[in-house]
């Protein structure tokens, strides 16, 4: 067996699997660290995973769906931010509504376009040899070799955990974002526009989470399938919890998860003897179990931003 | 020349009509003060002038100009800044943090300068003299500090009306003389300062004049020169006002608490008390004098069960209690009067008949085998709200809706009814107003006479002179000094508060 | 009871209290206009849509008004045990997206001792108690799994029923289904056996398949109505909830054994997604079939917050839910999609959330009205 | 209704189950059936359907079938589709009360219950079953005279494809994908393994399942996995997961082959028709549209009939064979196929068999 080429294969999977997780929970992290909780991740990904591909159909680019894709995003943030954010409404309440026009109004559009309620035609997509990030000469390097034929929204993921690790950290953007996330009225006291900020956040996590529903469209797979995220923004945010609101921490949740999920792929594959007698419902529920395992044993108990999920309304402070 | 003023200004709130056609006039360089009851509408007519909140009508005027102020920002621009009666800080932010968010240094446009931030906190510091550790996260910080943090805060940003709703009501008399120096030095800068604060000696110290208002209205503003405590109390309460405390004597019974070589560790696992030993008896008064955060909040944490001692044993009524829990002390007989009204005394969105039952919620009659009895509850609240009188008497307003004096009152009537030999009362004034004062007062001496012991922690040294029977003085977490009213003195007490002076018995 | 009416209607201090009432049906409303501008929109006739939406919704009486009429009753009760299962550790403060896991969990425990030997040939009323409480520990213990972590450990209880609801998923699906609980090939069944008649829940409405479970939860909406206000167990809740952001400082202290009562929660709420878990099992389908989609978890959500996390709340929107659900199927004989129900559905979430905005607006419109004279 | 318009047509209804239209598999192979070939119209967006053009219609019918003579048979076709299990018992309550339907197909084993009880609360509605006998509600196969049950020798194509693979891999390694593990895709398991060790007894298959017949990105990763261990020629048996299967062949390319499953999904521009094998034919639209025929000639008969190699029922898809394996090699297969019709030896139906199971030899 070629050592090497499993050893790649499998981290590259690892990647190709946790990138839509890894968008969700950082769209999750910029939002709630402004203090808006956004459970609409798995809808605004299902959204943004249609359209993209509408997008590229109609287009016969990807990049053409993308652009879809984020601006679906930044709609659904728009949304989620008007209730949320102008009418200090139930976060909670925004987030299930957009969820649940996401899995009806979707699966209407699919009807109403492509003639089906199962899934689209194929479509130019990121994973596609001609839109692929192609970096030969590390290809049959051990580790590295996973990084030698990604698709782009791969490489975004990754480049955008350090960006969102630099904006909230570093910028002044950042420190406004936590502090209406920790304390709304302190910051208003000093003249941050509290409701500003907190739109700037809801929709860039909101584009953010887009992003993962074009990886998963555009990038896994070149169709939308009307499963599409099955349940994938949702393990996003358990990644956010579980990565401490932080985006690094995101990352690392995501790839655990992603990483027992292949892992149980590869067991499945090459159990033999009595493993092979192991019924596949353990394979398949090892990786949620491990999660839940690590919660216990290393993560422990997170920290929210201390004005998570409370409504800001000026008059009573 | 006029600074500041407020014209007409009517703000209603869902219950209660907050500032009913308040005016006000203040000078520049003035330090002008507000007193009055709880409730009486002092933080809300400052939050309009600070723009927190919108009137309902009325106009403020600054420097003789008609002032729109919407948005803190415009209240910022206009050169006013506020520390608030609440502190407007964020915990998890360092000193820096706070006190540059919402104007800070930047690189590119974009990017927080957070060393150039640090450089600006450090002349800022040194220029006023209030000494901060920029770097230091604001929750490990003590009162005093954050309060220096606040003021910070407001002078960074060149404000020129400096208002303090009640600055001194968390500090301690040292802490208080800083402040007032502060003041001072910043009146002689030719700054305008509103002064809000129970403590009527405060207001007759520092203030040029004073304004009482009640229920809402201005009562007068008097010149401090043409005026007295006895005065000023009358006006505000609409009565007269015992202020001083008279003592009483009691047969001490059995001891009711005690503590052994008690040891606790903060939540940053900081040893915060140290060997303490100590106990209370039936109808003793045993008071706790320290500044803030030299481990009274962990003794208090360590009584309650929140933290859980490292060493030495904590008994209540004779029972020894090795692992705490929050919610099995209260059947061992203790009564818990908190400083912290907002997230321990009260459930804010429960109404006063709830919250009134809250820890005697399961005995009969207020529940039989787990299932309420609305009328016993009812019956019991209304007759609560009698003997305490608490105002509004309206069993079925929430919690939140009730001013800081009358919110206080709804604890004191339901922790003084539960079944207790033991009171731990910390800090049950701060905050009051001068009438809810004098009814605490009075409330703990009955209990006193009951033959209740009380473990009272407090910041007020004229507090813990007029009602301890012994004091206790905790520093560093330690006890460096036991001592009563008769054998000690003021100067003594503070001295012993600052670590300068030792005196432990035995 | 007439206390209770007593308190929501004297001695309210929310000014417009009535807007609580008002607002969701204003709501709905607004929902259906949006949704008709919608079907519209995407050509086609929205009154026509309506016309077979409600008219075979089991809400209006029409033609095969019966058969609609259980099918919604059947539909709803499932959306209320969700909707209940949600909202109660809601109340507490807690975020429970488990009902999902929960419900099947239900319903394969159902589909067990339905079909267990030694149980089957006892008679109805020994048999059928015995399975739903089999079923009400099953669902309850899986909830305590979050409730344990959550009070013990402190872990956020939204991961661990994520988690929990795949993990039940796959091993009900790929281990029970398939393996242990498989029916035997030579019966031509798949999936699992099929429940012995003695486990199946009694027809109240002959000539459909309207059971007892629609009465089962009417009798549990106003069980839990009485835990959350009747009760200490519901006060503490209660208090609970309205403190979770301050760590439940102020309960503790009134000494409520807060960790405990987490665990209760987290195990009535598992209780009650479990029992409508196997409605479908009793009343239904008779067997864990071998590929199951529920989603009524998540539509329990929805229906919990049109509810307003309140027992009779979510009782009017489960049947509610569960009447769009029926109208469903018929809508498809005009070409209208079956998922249009659903996006109504949505929308109505939608403008519940809005209910700020549309408090506002109506508040305007009165005070309008009588020209300030809102005192 | 409109429905009420031209009460003259023969009137048939389809339940699908929660697949639903679109899913490129039997749900679809069944909806050609009776709406490509009995009905001869085509599913417009939005709704509705439009006549179909004799060039789409002859295009649509698989070259293995051109024989059997399909010609349109002038019904009007109704299709509900089921969100959930709960709907299949209200939809063909609507489908015979409302639309008084004379046939009421159930696609797919999942409605075995519902066309049981169904079918004994309405004698006089024909009902075809796919897949499956019917169940009582008491979970017992009746046969009922109402009641046509089309069955599938999955086990017979998934043999041929599996004989296939042996012949083709390289690596000595060939994948598995199973949806559910549910009685078709077990029959195609058993036969494919069957296959595999017939032509190539020191192959290994990889078998796995991703318990879903919906979430193609599993079975993408499920096939790479696969292939990173070497296997080198893949067969599904998963539904839509299935498409994730062929995403990841596409994307390797040479020297990896893809299996295709129920329909000949090397025609599918969709899917990678460059890298497809072969398919395991199903034609569940052949069976539609005979049951619909039985109807329209009146010579309707309840029972259980199972479609086979023999009849044509079941097969496998030329695809890129040709390509692939050596001429003998083909003969060989086609050998193994007679032999099957012939019934020389039967093909296992349960995987755990297929160790025991003594494969043919002199073929
Ligand atoms: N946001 C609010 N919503 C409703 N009522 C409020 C609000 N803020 C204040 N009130 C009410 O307005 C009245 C005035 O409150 P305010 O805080 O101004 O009193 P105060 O003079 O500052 O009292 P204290 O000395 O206790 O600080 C009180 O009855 C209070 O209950
Ligand atoms: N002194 C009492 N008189 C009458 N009823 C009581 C008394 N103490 C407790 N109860 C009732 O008995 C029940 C059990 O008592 P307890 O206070 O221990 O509740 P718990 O143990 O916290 O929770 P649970 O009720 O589930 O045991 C409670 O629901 C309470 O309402
Ligand atoms: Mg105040
Ligand atoms: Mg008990």
């Amino acid at each position: 067996m070629n050592w090497t080429y499993l050893i790649n294969e499998s981290l590259k999977q690892m990647l190709d699997f946790a990138a839509p997780i890894l968008f969700a929970a950082l769209g999750g992290v910029i939002s709630e660290n402004s203090g808006v909780v956004n459970i609409a991740l798995e809808g605004i990904m299902r959204f943004a995973a249609f359209f993209g591909v509408w997008g590229a159909f109609n287009s016969g680019n990807p990049w053409v769906g993308l652009l879809w894709g984020v601006l679906i995003g930044a709609l659904l943030g728009a949304f989620h931010a008007y209730i949320t954010v102008k009418w200090a409404g139930d976060q909670i309440v925004s987030g299930v509504a957009i969820n649940v026009i996401a899995t009806a109004m979707i699966t209407y559009f699919l009807e109403w376009i492509f003639k089906t309620t199962g899934y689209s035609p194929t479509v130019a997509y990121f994973g596609s040899s001609k839109y692929l990030v192609n970096i030969n000469f590390i290809e049959n390097i051990p580790v590295l070799g996973a990084f030698a034929h990604l698709h782009i929204l791969i490489w975004i993921s990754l480049i955008l955990v350090f960006v969102l690790h630099f904006i909230l950290y570093h910028t002044v953007l950042g420190l406004r974002i936590r502090s209406v996330g920790e304390y709304p009225l302190a910051a208003e006291t000093l003249g941050v526009d509290v409701l500003k900020v907190k739109w700037i956040a809801v929709i860039l996590g909101s584009i953010i989470a887009a992003l993962g529903g074009i990886s998963l469209s555009l990038g896994t797979m070149s169709s939308f399938t009307n499963s599409m995220p099955s349940g994938k923004g949702f393990i996003g945010l358990a990644a956010m919890i579980f990565g401490k609101w932080t985006p690094i921490g995101a990352m690392l949740a995501s790839f655990l998860f992603a990483s027992a999920q292949v892992l149980q792929f590869l067991l499945q594959a090459i159990a033999k003897g009595i493993a092979a007698k192991i019924p596949v419902g353990f394979y398949l529920a090892l990786p949620y179990i491990l999660t839940i395992g690590a919660l216990v044993g290393v993560v422990g108990k997170a920290v929210a931003p201390a004005a998570d999920g409370v409504p800001y309304k000026k008059e009573e402070s | 020349m006029e600074a500041l003023s407020a014209k007409n200004i009517v703000k209603r709130f869902p219950n209660v009509l907050a500032n009913d056609n308040v005016s006000l006039s203040i000078e520049k360089g003035e330090i002008f003060a507000i007193v009055g009851e709880n409730g009486a509408g002092k933080s809300t007519l400052m939050k309009i002038i600070y723009g927190l909140y919108l009137p309902d009508s009325g106009e403020i005027y600054v420097n003789g100009e008609k002032a729109n102020i919407k948005h803190s920002r415009d209240a910022i621009n206009l050169k006013i800044g506020m520390v608030h009666q609440e502190f407007m800080l964020i915990p998890r932010f360092t000193v820096t943090e706070n006190i540059v968010l919402g104007d800070e240094p930047r690189k590119f446009g974009f990017v927080f300068d957070y060393k150039q931030a640090v450089k600006e906190v450090e002349e800022l510091s040194n220029r006023f003299a209030l000494v901060v550790d920029p770097t230091e996260k604001v929750e490990n910080l003590p009162v005093g500090i954050q309060q220096r943090v606040e003021i910070l805060k407001i002078l960074r940003r060149g404000a020129e009306i400096l208002i303090f709703d009640e600055p001194t009501a968390v500090l301690t008399p040292e802490e208080t003389e800083e402040l007032f120096k502060t003041l001072r030095k910043l009146k002689e800068a030719n700054k305008t300062i509103i002064f809000i604060s129970h403590k009527l000696s405060e207001v007759m110290e520092i203030a040029d004049r004073i304004a009482v208002m009640r229920r809402g209205r201005v009562q007068g503003i008097v010149k401090k020169t043409e005026t007295n405590e006895k005065e000023l109390a009358k006006m505000m309460v609409g009565r007269d006002v015992v202020l001083e405390i008279q003592k009483v004597k009691t047969e001490l019974g059995e001891v009711v608490f005690k503590v052994e070589d008690l040891t606790v560790k903060n939540q940053r696992g900081v040893v915060a008390l140290k060997d303490c030993i100590f106990d209370v008896r039936a109808g003793e008064i045993v008071a706790i004098a320290g500044v803030e955060g030299n481990g009274q909040a962990e003794l208090v944490n360590a009584i309650l069960g929140f933290l859980r001692p490292v060493k030495g044993t904590i008994t209540i009524n004779g029972n020894e209690m090795k692992f705490i829990t929050p919610y099995d002390i209260r059947r061992k007989g203790l009564a818990y009067i908190t400083e912290d009204r907002k997230r321990r005394g009260l459930i804010l969105q429960y109404r006063a008949r709830e919250n009134i039952i809250l820890g005697n919620h399961t005995l009969y009659p207020f529940s039989n085998k787990g299932i309420l009895n609305d009328n016993a509850i009812d019956e019991y609240t209304t007759r609560k709200l009698e003997e305490f009188d608490i105002r509004p008497r309206e069993a079925y307003m929430k919690a939140q809706n009730f001013s800081g004096g009358n919110q206080q009152k709804i604890i004191l009537a339901r922790e003084l009814s539960s079944e207790h030999k033991f009171l731990l009362a910390s800090q049950p004034t701060r905050g009051l107003d001068v009438g809810a004062t004098e009814f605490v007062y009075k409330w703990l001496i009955e209990e006193k006479k009951k033959g209740i012991g009380i473990l009272l922690i407090s910041l007020e040294l004229s507090e813990v002179m007029g009602l301890a029977d012994r004091i206790l003085v905790l520093y560093k977490g330690e006890i460096v000094g036991v001592t009563t009213p008769e054998e000690t003195n003021e100067e003594e007490l503070g001295l012993m508060m600052l670590g300068l002076k030792r005196k432990v018995a035995q | 009871m007439k206390e209770v009416l007593y308190r929501i209607f004297v001695k309210r201090q929310e000014k417009y209290w009535w807007m609580n009432i008002l607002v969701p049906v204003v709501s709905i409303f607004i929902a259906l206009i949006v949704g008709a501008v919608f079907i519209a929109s995407t050509g086609r006739n929205p009154f026509l849509a309506y016309k077979y939406l409600f008219g075979s919704s089991g809400l209006i009486p029409g033609p095969y008004f019966k058969s609609h009429f259980s099918e919604m009753l059947i539909a709803s009760s499932m959306f209320i045990a969700t909707g209940l299962a949600f909202a109660i550790p809601a109340r507490a403060g807690l975020f429970s997206i488990g009902a999902e896991g929960q419900f099947i969990v239900g319903t394969i425990t159902a589909a067990f001792f339905g079909y267990y030997k030694p149980l089957a040939n006892l008679p109805t009323i020994i048999h059928l108690p015995i399975v739903l409480l089999m079923v009400i520990i099953a669902g309850g213990l899986w909830g305590l799994i979050a409730g344990y972590l959550k009070a013990k450990k402190g872990i956020n209880e939204t991961i661990v029923t994520i988690m929990l609801n795949w993990i039940a998923f796959h091993l009900i699906e790929g281990w029970l289904v398939t393996g242990p609980m498989k029916a035997d090939v030579a019966t031509g069944v798949s999936g699992t056996p099929y429940v012995s008649p003695t486990a199946k829940l009694p027809i109240i409405l002959s000539g459909t398949r309207l059971n007892i479970s629609i009465l089962i939860m009417l009798f549990l909406v106003y069980a839990v109505w009485f835990l959350l206000y009747r009760t200490v167990f519901g006060y503490e809740l209660r208090a609970m909830g309205y403190t979770a952001i301050t760590n439940m400082e102020a309960p503790k202290i009134g000494g409520v054994n807060t960790e405990k009562r987490i665990m209760q929660i987290m195990f009535i709420s598992g209780a009650i997604a479990a029992l409508g878990g196997s409605f479908i099992t009793l009343g239904v389908l008779f067997q864990y079939p071998p590929v199951f989609e529920g989603g009524y978890g998540f539509d329990g959500i929805a229906v919990a917050l049109i509810g307003g996390n309140e027992p009779f709340g979510i009782l009017l929107s489960g049947i509610l839910i569960g009447a769009l659900r029926t109208g469903a199927t018929s809508v498809q004989l005009v070409k209208i999609p079956k998922t249009f129900p659903a996006i109504i559905e949505g929308l109505i979430v939608v403008f519940i959330a809005l209910h700020e905005l549309i408090r506002y607006l109506l508040v305007k419109a009165i005070t309008k009205k009588k020209e300030g004279v809102s005192a | 209704k409109p429905a009420a318009q031209q009460p003259a047509k023969i009137k048939i209804g389809l339940v699908t189950d929660v697949g639903g239209r679109g899913d490129r598999s039997f749900n679809d192979s069944a909806l050609r059936g009776l709406e490509t070939w009995a009905a001869k119209v085509e599913y417009v967006q939005g709704g509705g359907y439009k006549a179909l053009s004799d060039e789409a219609f002859n295009a649509s019918i698989p070259d293995d079938l051109k024989d059997k003579g399909i010609t349109p048979l002038n019904v009007e076709p109704i299709v509900l589709e089921s969100k959930a299990k709960e709907d299949y018992i209200p939809n063909i309550q609507a489908l015979v009360e409302q639309e008084h339907c004379d046939l009421v197909i159930g696609v797919g084993f999942m409605l075995a219950g519902a066309i049981g009880e169904s079918a004994k609360k309405y004698p006089d509605t024909k009902f075809m079953l796919i897949d499956s006998t019917p169940v009582d509600e008491n979970g017992n196969t009746v046969d009922l005279p109402n009641v046509v049950s089309y069955l599938f020798a999955e086990q017979e194509c998934g043999f041929l494809v599996g004989a296939i693979a042996g012949y083709a891999t390289k690596t000595n390694k060939v994948g598995y994908i199973g949806g559910m593990a549910i009685p078709p895709v077990l029959r195609y398991e058993a036969g494919y393994r069957a296959g595999v060790k017939t032509t190539n007894p020191n192959a290994t298959v990889i078998g796995q399942y991703t318990n879903s017949f919906v979430d193609a990105s599993l079975g993408k990763s499920t096939a790479v996995s696969q292939m990173a261990l070497g296997a080198d020629v893949l067969f599904h048996a998963a539904g839509a997961t299935g498409n994730g299967m062929f995403q990841a062949i596409c994307e390797k390319g040479a020297p990896y082959w893809g299996i295709g499953v129920d329909v000949d999904m090397g025609l599918d521009p969709n899917l990678c028709p460059d890298r497809t094998l072969t398919s395991a034919l199903k034609h569940v639209d052949y069976a539609t549209y005979e049951a619909i025929k039985s109807v329209v000639d009146g010579t309707f008969k309840g029972g259980v009939i199972t479609l086979t190699l023999k009849d044509g029922g079941v097969g496998y898809a030329p695809d890129h064979v040709k390509d692939v394996l050596t001429a003998d090699q083909i003969s060989k297969i086609e050998s193994l196929k007679t032999m099957i019709i012939n019934g020389t030896f039967t093909v296992p139906t349960d995987p755990n068999e297929v160790e025991t199971w003594t494969p043919p030899t002199n073929f």
